[in-house]
């Protein structure tokens, strides 16, 4: 069993080199079955696999395999090593099963494209490397699987290089997950210097008996591990790039951007629990971003008229469920949410991704309208994410996941009702913009033709996923409604129990709270956005809202903050040194000494009386020295 | 008589030939000059050759003449050359070799 | 003896200076006749009278004249006492005096500081000379056979007068172009 | 004067011999070839008498001179540098108008004076040996009288030369004075190192010697001298007469040991620091090669001086290997100037020098290994003889000699680049195709130019050569 | 002695391209390929004796070879090789093949003269590897300058002059002061033993007075910082880099600046031990300086060979670091760091010669969207940027994560300030890319991709880099016959 473990990151990357090195000599068609099989055929094994690990879990809870010393240096030794736990599972799963649906979906929607190769491969490339990073055994295996996707991320996001816009992005998403990167990267070297070793398993052992609980030193070293997901997760204060990563084509976004590699981040956490645990002052952190950052992004995601935008905020905003629930203890809800997330909001990708496509790449949702009956599959399959994404009630798998981080959100251990609270509000927020996305987009009048539907390669992921989005949340229920824990009881093998605060309010009462939230916000979108829209207008000539509107568009301006504050005195300060200032201090020796040459060549004036008088200065100076001495 | 009286009375004649070789401007006369300084040299062997009873400084004496008398014959053949080249014996005229400071 | 020091050094010092200043070159030399007179006073009062009397045959005598031979022959009479009249203006010789003054204040110094000693005032054996130059100092001696033949050949070379040629072919034309100029 | 004397004063008397016959040749009117010729063999009968003579070796002729290994092996580096002198004069005459049958008495002379430099022991020989070196060197100078500026430069080295050896008589007879004594043994026997009327004497003549050696601040005749003279004469004052000069320095004070006499050495480490620091400043932007070179003597005069300052064996040996260094590479590329320059124009200009290296290769790689070595670059003697130097400087502890002869070797280094970067350059000047010399011409300074870099390299690369040579003779009479 | 045969083939070699390339250029190229290449060979084969096997004899060289040079300075002709010069040979030959290989059509006039200063250089630098006599280190040290000099002199770009002095004062200004440490460690070891000698074995039993040490220290690490080069010093590289040849600056950015860095490993952390443990912290404020100041340099450049360089610095800056933590984990990812900096840096300096070679500019404003015409070349120049910065699976990645990971136990401070470099290089890398590769299209005509010659060379990099990068154990057991 375990021997073919390397099998699922290999057979992605086979085809990212069968692609990158002779891509161009092939057809499309040889492209795309090579393209998709590989991620088909990995998601054909990793799924063999997870069968096989559900009926006959392993020993120790993982099946491992190490393929060859990596690298062995005095006390330092780490291998390219896989090890499959739980956690590990439910990741490889999303990865692999999503991907392959959004490696079919691409064969169709990519299928004009010139770089047709290049866009698989670089999607391989990344289910690649995201296997890496979740399989990984050791902390630097899974440091390459995650700088890995950062670079496929970068790759895909500029896929269309030639708009300096999208390349601009691509280097801005680059830029900013290595910042947390870099964070992470020195997380490493002080758990090294700590530990002696960056194996995840010895960590996980070794951190609890060496050091002390919420001592600065595990607090410094679980920050650093954090900066790290939320550069990768996009959680404030790094959480700039994503918006920007739409320049991408819409697979990608549903990949990379909304289904997988965003949620690294909560991968990292999750997995690292071991450290997280010992410092409660930094999962608090941890809830804290998660909450700001869904507050932040759901109030964006309100005013934004892109359609790919919307989506990505809301994708911040949902990660910040995660990381609010990772916070607080709820281990097993944030990768429940990060669960059903992945089919939903990749769902929503790829529909927008339709639309888009069928509209000459019209972007803009108040260009859009009507698109009920032109497509109604995607209608149908996008109202079926929209449903999960705003949670509604029983009948979205969105509804079981965020219920119980809302729940726990107060419950938990490290719960607070002011938490609760703020996911309370997202939740109404979600709920209202995603009704007032559908409704623009799909109802009203249509403003652009259309040019031909998806095909089938398009349509059958997208069902897929939608039939998805509506049951995978039947598989956790909340326990007071039923007992349904097939999926924490699989994960809560990898992770720390769950602590429950002693006297809490009953169950009930938060999830009525939870729905009516829901649905106010269904109703607020349906009155504004259908009902009468003359609010709408109305508000539009009030200074203080559009301000508000505009405030929430640009992203809560992190955008200028951090042009006027990084980027801006960082080019002031590179250009201005363009010429190396060091440079000067040698070209200033240069021409000290032209200029003394030009001095001492005075007194090589031809006359002979000046040389005789050197002559006799010479012998003064040299008598001189005699009375000195 | 001291030692020190002759050599003090060297060392101002030599110097008024310095003196001289760097205030005229006539080459003849800077040979002039030159001729008074190995001149004072000179008077400072012959001194010496008296203190310590030695016909040595003497003896030295003979061969600064000889030096002398040379090298005023190429000196003076060469001052013929400067004036038939230069029509001048202004040293201040001879500069033509010297650095060119290029800009 | 001192008093015949003393007197001659004077003399031949105020000479020199005299030497030094003056314009026209036939009196300078004139002067400069008169310092080396001194000069052979004061050998003669350090007991050196062979090289007295060399110094008055030899410097005074032969020397001087080359010097007044050439000053003849180049005719520099008037125009040169002019020239140097212009050149002798305080600025150009109060610098160089200024540093002669003290080199010259650093030599007495340390001549001084050196210390002295009476010189015998006894003539010394005028037969040791030539002892020694033929005995001991016979290579010096040859040495300097060397040297005045150094001497004349290359004022023999030096002094050749010579027109510039550029080429020994070209020397007729330019004599022609000569001439035809004159007439 | 015994015969073993006489043995070891044969080559010194062949030397002037050779002058002598010089003029019998030129009084039954030979030609400039037969003179050349004779003049070449009788260098060689110096040379293989010098050979011959070793085994008598040292002897002292009381009490002006005294032949030892030391005077031999500086007299031959003196011999070898007038051979090739000789050799490429009669390039450089042939091709031009002049006379050049003096030109060789002079030379003779002029290398009897350097050569008896370096065996004198006494002020008297010491006195001669200069005179006679400057009184012919006067003539040869100013020997092409007709050319521009040959006697500007004659008249400028013969004023300053008289001023200069009337400084040092009045050094020497201070030092009389003092010692009562002109003998270098005798003199070291009674000093009393403080003496003032010594440290005065010192002084004076350190400005005879410095003005031989261009040393600053008696430098400033070198640049216009180098540049009046013709190229043959401009290499001979370059190597022959710093060599005589420095072998008779080097020998008082050794004699005297001056090295340990605190104010000599100051005086000295002076000079070297100043020599070093502005021979290479005003060589940086020069652009006449005759003036440059005359620069970069003058700076490479203050290194040997660090090497004269420890007073060692290894010091000397370093200044001999230097000396040897020096004159092999001042002598190419005099060679190559001469061998470039055209009838009426020497080639001292940098421009003539462009793009050497597409036009005439051979002669362009000749001409750089020559300045990498003067520069001190490895693989040329030149890097060796730094190291020597540096080597016997650092063991000293001279420190800041020695971190002045770092420094402005570096700055030194751009000048040569400067040369070997033009040679290079692209833009190939069209050498106008005058007259080109005799083949046979050609294939004599070729060959010579061949040996003297076969030497450079030899010597840079496996300096062990020569290196037991310079210990062996420099042992012979001490 | 085979060790002198690496040497002798390649000077000989150089000596007959010049000769022969009178008749025929194209037998020049021939004998230079081929000489390296017997290089190369000959040096696997010593690989494989004795490199591969368990090694069980306590002595860490695996070749030595001793004659008298200059006896009377106690200078001996002494080579030997340990893992670490095997892998710098290794690297040299190498480097110098594909070196070779990408002056085969850019060369066009002087080709004889041009192969044989490149085999000298190659010489020189293969000398410097093995020498362990100090003398003769120093004497190698400067003779692979002057082949260098001429090479940018002659064959580099419009301001190649300068940059050719510029290049030749700063590192003989440096090789000047360790010549001077070098006498002193010489006399003050002679003093103390009895024996004069320049020998490595032999000095390095010298004690010496902390001061002395300090002092006969720094001179050697100036020669070295220098040509590293660290920060204040760096000034020579951008010039040098952006005007020589492709060739030329592939040796100089791959193999000459390790020079540096290969004597201080060889000599100066074992001579003066004591000394270098004290001026550690400033060697790594510099190295973490030189990290930052030369990201930011390359950032601001419109050269792309400019950029490059100063991405140079910025790498070395990481081996200066790393050495002076005194970590054996530090200490293998600098070994690590020299080699896939020579690869990568080398291979982005073969593109930017390629590019140069189309589009007949080095200004990074007149290029942009290439990858259109050129998306072979765009995929190794992505591959290529990635390793510039270290990106993991690629070989710069294992070095810069060995180092920090070493250094960070020496000094966090300085560690965490380092690690920005990581940011700063994903800054300027990028920066290149975009402005090179992606972007609008600007060159209207269209260009030809790489061929079949440039494939060869792109491709053995790429390979090489990648394996280091999975693969990093062979060259640290290569190394660790050294420091064990």
């Amino acid at each position: 069993m375990q021997e073919v473990l390397f099998l699922i990151p290999a057979l992605p990357l086979m085809g990212f080199l069968i692609l990158s090195l002779a891509g161009r000599h092939l057809s499309k068609q040889v492209i795309a079955v090579v393209g998709a099989g590989v991620v088909c055929i990995a998601a054909i094994v990793t799924i063999w696999l997870g069968i096989n690990f559900l009926q006959a879990p392993p020993e120790n809870g993982a099946y491992t395999e190490t393929l060859w010393r990596w690298m062995s240096v005095a006390n330092f030794n780490c291998s390219f090593s896989f090890r499959i736990d739980a956690l590990s599972l439910v990741f490889l799963f999303v990865i692999t099963f999503v991907g392959a649906l959004i490696h079919i979906y691409s064969a169709g929607f990519m299928k004009h494209d010139r770089d047709y190769a290049r866009f698989f491969a670089s999607m391989n490339l990344f289910v690649c490397a995201m296997l890496i990073l979740v399989m990984a055994d050791n902390l630097v295996l899974l440091y390459l699987g995650w700088e890995g996707v950062g670079l496929c991320s970068y790759l895909l996001i500029g896929f269309w290089y030639e708009t300096t816009a999208n390349v601009h992005a691509a280097n801005k998403a680059f830029y900013i997950t290595r910042i947390g990167d870099t964070a992470m990267a020195i997380g490493l070297f002080l758990l090294f210097r700590e530990l002696g070793t960056l194996d995840i398993p010895a960590i996980q052992k070794a951190a609890p008996e060496h050091f002390i609980k919420s001592s600065p030193l595990i607090t410094s070293i679980a920050l650093l591990l954090l900066a790290g997901g939320m550069g990768k997760s996009a959680q404030v204060p790094l959480q700039t790039w994503l918006p920007d990563a739409m320049a991408g084509p819409s697979p990608v976004s549903a990949l990379i951007h909304a289904a997988t590699m965003v949620t690294a981040g909560v991968y990292l956490v999750a997995r690292m629990h071991a450290v997280f645990q010992l410092s409660p002052f930094v999962m608090n952190i941890t809830a804290v971003v998660g909450a700001v950052t869904l507050l932040i992004a759901g109030c964006s995601a309100m005013v934004q008229t892109d359609i790919k935008r919307i989506l990505a905020y809301s994708t911040i905003s949902q990660v910040g469920y995660m990381f609010l629930a990772l916070g607080v203890g709820a281990w097993s809800a944030g990768i429940f949410h990060f669960f059903t997330h992945a089919f939903f909001k990749a769902l929503l990708f790829l529909a927008a991704g339709a639309v888009i496509e069928s509209l000459h790449h019209e972007h803009g949702i108040f260009k859009m309208g009507g698109l009920k009956n032109k497509l109604p599959i995607v209608f149908y399959t996008f109202l079926a994410g929209a449903a999960a994404l705003a949670a509604l009630p029983f009948v979205s798998a969105g509804f079981f996941s965020k219920d119980q981080i809302l729940w726990y959100a107060w419950s938990a251990n490290g719960g607070n009702p002011l938490l609760w609270l703020v996911a309370l509000a997202g939740a109404f927020i979600t709920a209202f913009y995603t009704t007032r996305l559908m409704l623009v987009v799909f109802w009203g009048e249509i403003k652009t033709d259309i040019s031909e539907p998806p095909g089938r390669l398009m349509t059958w992921p997208l069902i897929i996923l939608a039939l998805l989005s509506i049951v995978a949340g039947f598989i956790e229920w909340p326990h007071n409604l039923m007992h349904v824990t097939l999926f924490s009881d699989v994960v809560q093998k990898a992770l720390p129990p769950l602590t429950e605060k002693d006297i809490v309010p009953s169950e009930y009462i938060f999830q009525l709270i939870a729905v009516a939230a829901t649905l106010t916000g269904i109703y607020t979108g349906y009155l504004l956005y259908k009902k009468n829209t003359a609010i709408v207008a109305k508000w539009k000539e009030v200074p203080a809202l559009v301000g508000l509107r505009n405030f929430f568009f640009s992203g809560w301006r992190f955008d200028q903050l951090y042009h006027t504050l990084f980027v801006r005195p960082f080019m002031f300060v590179t250009s201005l040194n363009k010429q190396d200032v060091i440079d000067k201090i040698y070209t200033g020796i240069v021409s000290i000494f032209q200029w003394l040459n030009g001095i001492f060549s005075v007194s090589q004036d031809g006359s002979v009386r000046t040389y005789v008088i050197s002559v006799l200065i010479g012998i003064i100076f040299i008598l001189a020295l005699q009375f000195f001495l | 008589m001291q030692s020190y009286s002759v050599l003090v009375v060297a060392a101002i004649l030599f110097v008024l030939g310095l003196l001289g070789v760097l205030t005229r401007r006539n080459i003849i006369f800077i040979l002039i000059s030159v001729e008074i300084m190995l001149n004072a040299a000179g008077v400072a062997f012959v001194a010496a050759g008296a203190r310590w009873g030695q016909p040595d400084g003497q003896v030295m004496f003979l061969f600064i003449l000889a030096m002398a008398a040379s090298e005023v014959s190429v000196g003076l053949a060469l001052v013929m050359q400067v004036y038939h080249q230069h029509k001048t014996l202004d040293v201040s005229k001879l500069n033509n070799l010297k650095d060119d400071i290029e800009t | 003896m001192n008093y015949l020091f003393y007197i001659s050094s004077i003399v031949a010092i105020a000479a020199t200076v005299m030497v030094i200043t003056r314009h026209q070159p036939v009196h300078a030399l004139l002067y400069l006749v008169v310092s080396f007179l001194g000069v052979a006073m004061i050998f003669l009062s350090l007991g050196a009278p062979f090289v007295a009397t060399l110094e008055i045959i030899l410097y005074a005598g032969a020397i001087i004249v080359l010097f007044i031979f050439v000053v003849m022959m180049l005719n520099l009479g008037r125009e040169s006492a002019i020239q140097e009249k212009q050149w002798m203006q305080p600025k150009t010789w109060i610098g160089p005096s200024i540093l002669t003054v003290i080199l010259l204040a650093e030599l007495l110094l340390l001549i001084v500081m050196g210390g002295s000693t009476t010189i015998p005032q006894q003539t010394v054996d005028l037969k040791k000379i030539p002892l020694s130059l033929y005995g001991e100092y016979i290579i010096a001696v040859e040495l300097t056979g060397f040297l005045l033949m150094a001497g004349i050949v290359g004022a023999a070379h030096i002094g050749r007068h010579k027109k510039k040629y550029l080429h020994r072919f070209l020397k007729q034309e330019e004599d022609a172009v000569h001439f035809s100029s004159k007439t | 004067m015994t015969h073993q004397q006489l043995m070891a004063l044969l080559p010194f008397m062949e030397l002037a011999t050779a002058s002598i016959v010089i003029i019998l040749l030129i009084a039954f009117r030979q030609g400039h070839t037969i003179i050349q010729i004779i003049g070449f063999l009788m260098m060689c009968l110096v040379i293989f008498t010098m050979w011959y003579v070793r085994d008598v070796l040292p002897q002292a002729i009381m009490p002006l001179l005294i032949v030892d290994g030391y005077g031999a092996l500086f007299t031959g580096l003196i011999i070898f540098c007038v051979l090739v002198v000789g050799l490429f004069s009669y390039i450089y005459f042939e091709e031009r108008e002049e006379n050049p049958r003096e030109y060789y008495i002079l030379i003779f002379l002029s290398t009897l004076g350097a050569a008896i430099l370096t065996i004198s022991r006494h002020f008297i020989s010491f006195f001669i040996g200069l005179e006679l070196l400057s009184v012919s060197l006067y003539a040869l100078i100013a020997y092409l009288r007709t050319r521009n500026n040959a006697v500007e430069a004659g008249i400028k080295y013969l004023l300053l030369a008289a001023l200069t050896s009337a400084f040092l008589l009045f050094g020497m007879a201070l030092i009389y004075m003092d010692t009562g004594s002109m003998d270098f043994s005798i003199i070291a026997k009674k000093l009393d190192s403080s003496s003032p009327l010594f440290i005065a004497g010192f002084s004076l003549i350190m400005v005879a010697v410095g003005f031989k050696l261009a040393l600053v601040p008696f430098h400033l005749w070198a640049a216009d001298v180098y540049q009046g003279a013709p190229p043959p004469v401009a290499s001979f004052i370059a190597t022959v007469s710093k060599i005589g000069v420095f072998a008779v320095l080097l020998r008082f004070a050794q004699e005297l040991h001056l090295q340990s006499n605190h104010s000599v050495m100051t005086i000295v480490s002076a000079i070297a620091i100043l020599s070093m620091i502005t021979g290479n400043i005003l060589a940086l932007r020069q652009q006449n090669i005759k003036r440059l070179l005359a620069y970069s003597s003058i700076a490479h005069f203050g290194y040997l001086l660090v090497a004269f300052l420890p007073g060692n064996s290894r010091g000397v040996e370093a200044a001999a290997f230097y000396l040897i260094a020096y004159a092999v590479t001042i002598l190419i590329a005099f060679g190559v100037m001469i061998l470039l320059s055209a009838k009426d124009k020497d080639a001292d200009s940098l421009s003539v020098y462009r793009g050497l290296f597409w036009e005439k290769p051979f002669v362009a790689v000749v001409l750089s290994v020559a300045l990498l070595s003067l520069a001190g670059i490895p693989l040329t003697a030149g890097f060796i003889g730094k190291f020597y130097v540096l080597m016997a400087g650092v063991e000293q502890q001279a420190w800041l000699p020695v971190i002045v002869l770092v420094v402005t070797s570096v700055i030194g280094l751009y000048y040569y680049l400067r040369i070997i970067s033009t040679l290079f350059s692209d833009v190939a000047v069209v050498i106008q195709k005058e007259k080109s010399l005799h083949p046979f011409f050609y294939a004599a300074s070729y060959a010579a130019l061949v040996v003297l870099v076969m030497m450079l390299l030899g010597f840079g690369v496996v300096p062990s050569i020569i290196i037991p040579g310079i210990k062996q003779f420099l042992l012979i009479g001490n | 002695m085979i060790l002198v045969w690496l040497i002798v083939v390649l000077l000989s070699g150089g000596m007959l391209c010049w000769l022969i390339a009178r008749w025929n250029p194209m037998a020049a190229k021939w004998i230079a390929l081929f000489a390296v290449l017997a290089d190369l060979a000959i040096l696997m084969n010593i690989w494989l004796q004795y490199g591969r096997g368990t090694h069980t004899s306590t002595d860490t060289w695996m070749i030595q070879y001793q004659t008298a040079w200059i006896p009377s300075f106690g200078i001996s002709f002494h080579v030997a090789i340990d893992g670490l010069s095997m892998i710098l040979l290794l690297l040299t030959f190498f480097l110098g093949t594909l070196a070779v290989l990408c002056s085969w059509k850019e060369i066009h006039n002087r080709t004889g003269f041009y192969y044989f200063n490149l085999l000298w250089t190659l010489a020189g630098i293969s000398g410097v590897f093995v020498a362990l006599d100090l003398f003769l280190f120093y004497f190698f040290w400067e003779v692979m300058l002057v082949p260098m000099y001429l090479l940018i002199l002659i064959w580099g770009d419009k301001n190649r002059r300068y940059a050719a002095y510029k290049f030749f004062i700063f590192t003989q200004a440096g090789g000047l002061l360790m010549l001077l440490s070098i006498l002193s460690l010489y006399f003050t070891h002679g003093a103390k033993n009895g024996t004069y000698s320049y020998d490595y074995f032999s000095l390095l039993n010298t004690q010496l007075e902390p001061a002395t040490a300090k002092w006969i220290m720094i001179g050697f690490m100036i020669a070295f910082v220098i040509k590293l080069p660290m920060v204040p010093f760096h000034s020579w590289l951008p010039d040098a880099h952006s005007e020589a040849p492709t060739a030329g600056s592939l040796i100089l950015a791959g193999l000459l600046l390790k020079t540096g860095a290969y004597g201080i490993i060889r000599f100066v952390l074992p001579l003066f031990h004591q000394a270098a443990v004290d001026i550690a912290w400033w060697a790594m404020l510099f190295g973490v300086i030189g990290i930052i100041y030369g990201a930011m340099m390359a950032f601001a450049q419109t050269d792309i060979k400019r950029l490059i360089a100063y991405t140079s610095v910025s790498h070395m800056g990481f081996v200066l670091t790393g050495i002076f933590a005194f970590r054996e984990i530090a200490m293998q990812g600098v070994v690590m760091q020299i080699v896939t900096h020579g690869i990568s840096t080398g291979a982005l300096f073969v593109l930017a010669g390629m590019i140069k070679e189309r589009l007949h500019t080095r200004d990074i404003e007149k290029m942009g969207g290439l990858w259109t015409s050129m998306p072979a070349m765009g995929g190794v120049a992505m591959l290529f940027t990635m390793a510039s910065l270290g990106l993991p699976v690629l070989g710069n990645f294992i070095a810069e994560f060995l180092i920090l990971l070493g250094t960070f136990q020496a000094n966090v401070l300085l560690t965490v300030l380092a690690s920005t470099g990581l940011v700063f290089s994903a800054l300027y890398s990028l920066r290149m890319m975009q402005k090179v590769f992606l972007g609008p299209t600007t060159s209207g005509d269209k260009l030809t991709d790489i061929t079949a010659r440039e494939l060869i060379i792109l491709a053995t990099l790429s390979i090489a880099i990648v394996l280091l990068g999975l693969y990093p154990q062979t060259v640290m057991d290569l190394l660790s016959y050294r420091l064990h």
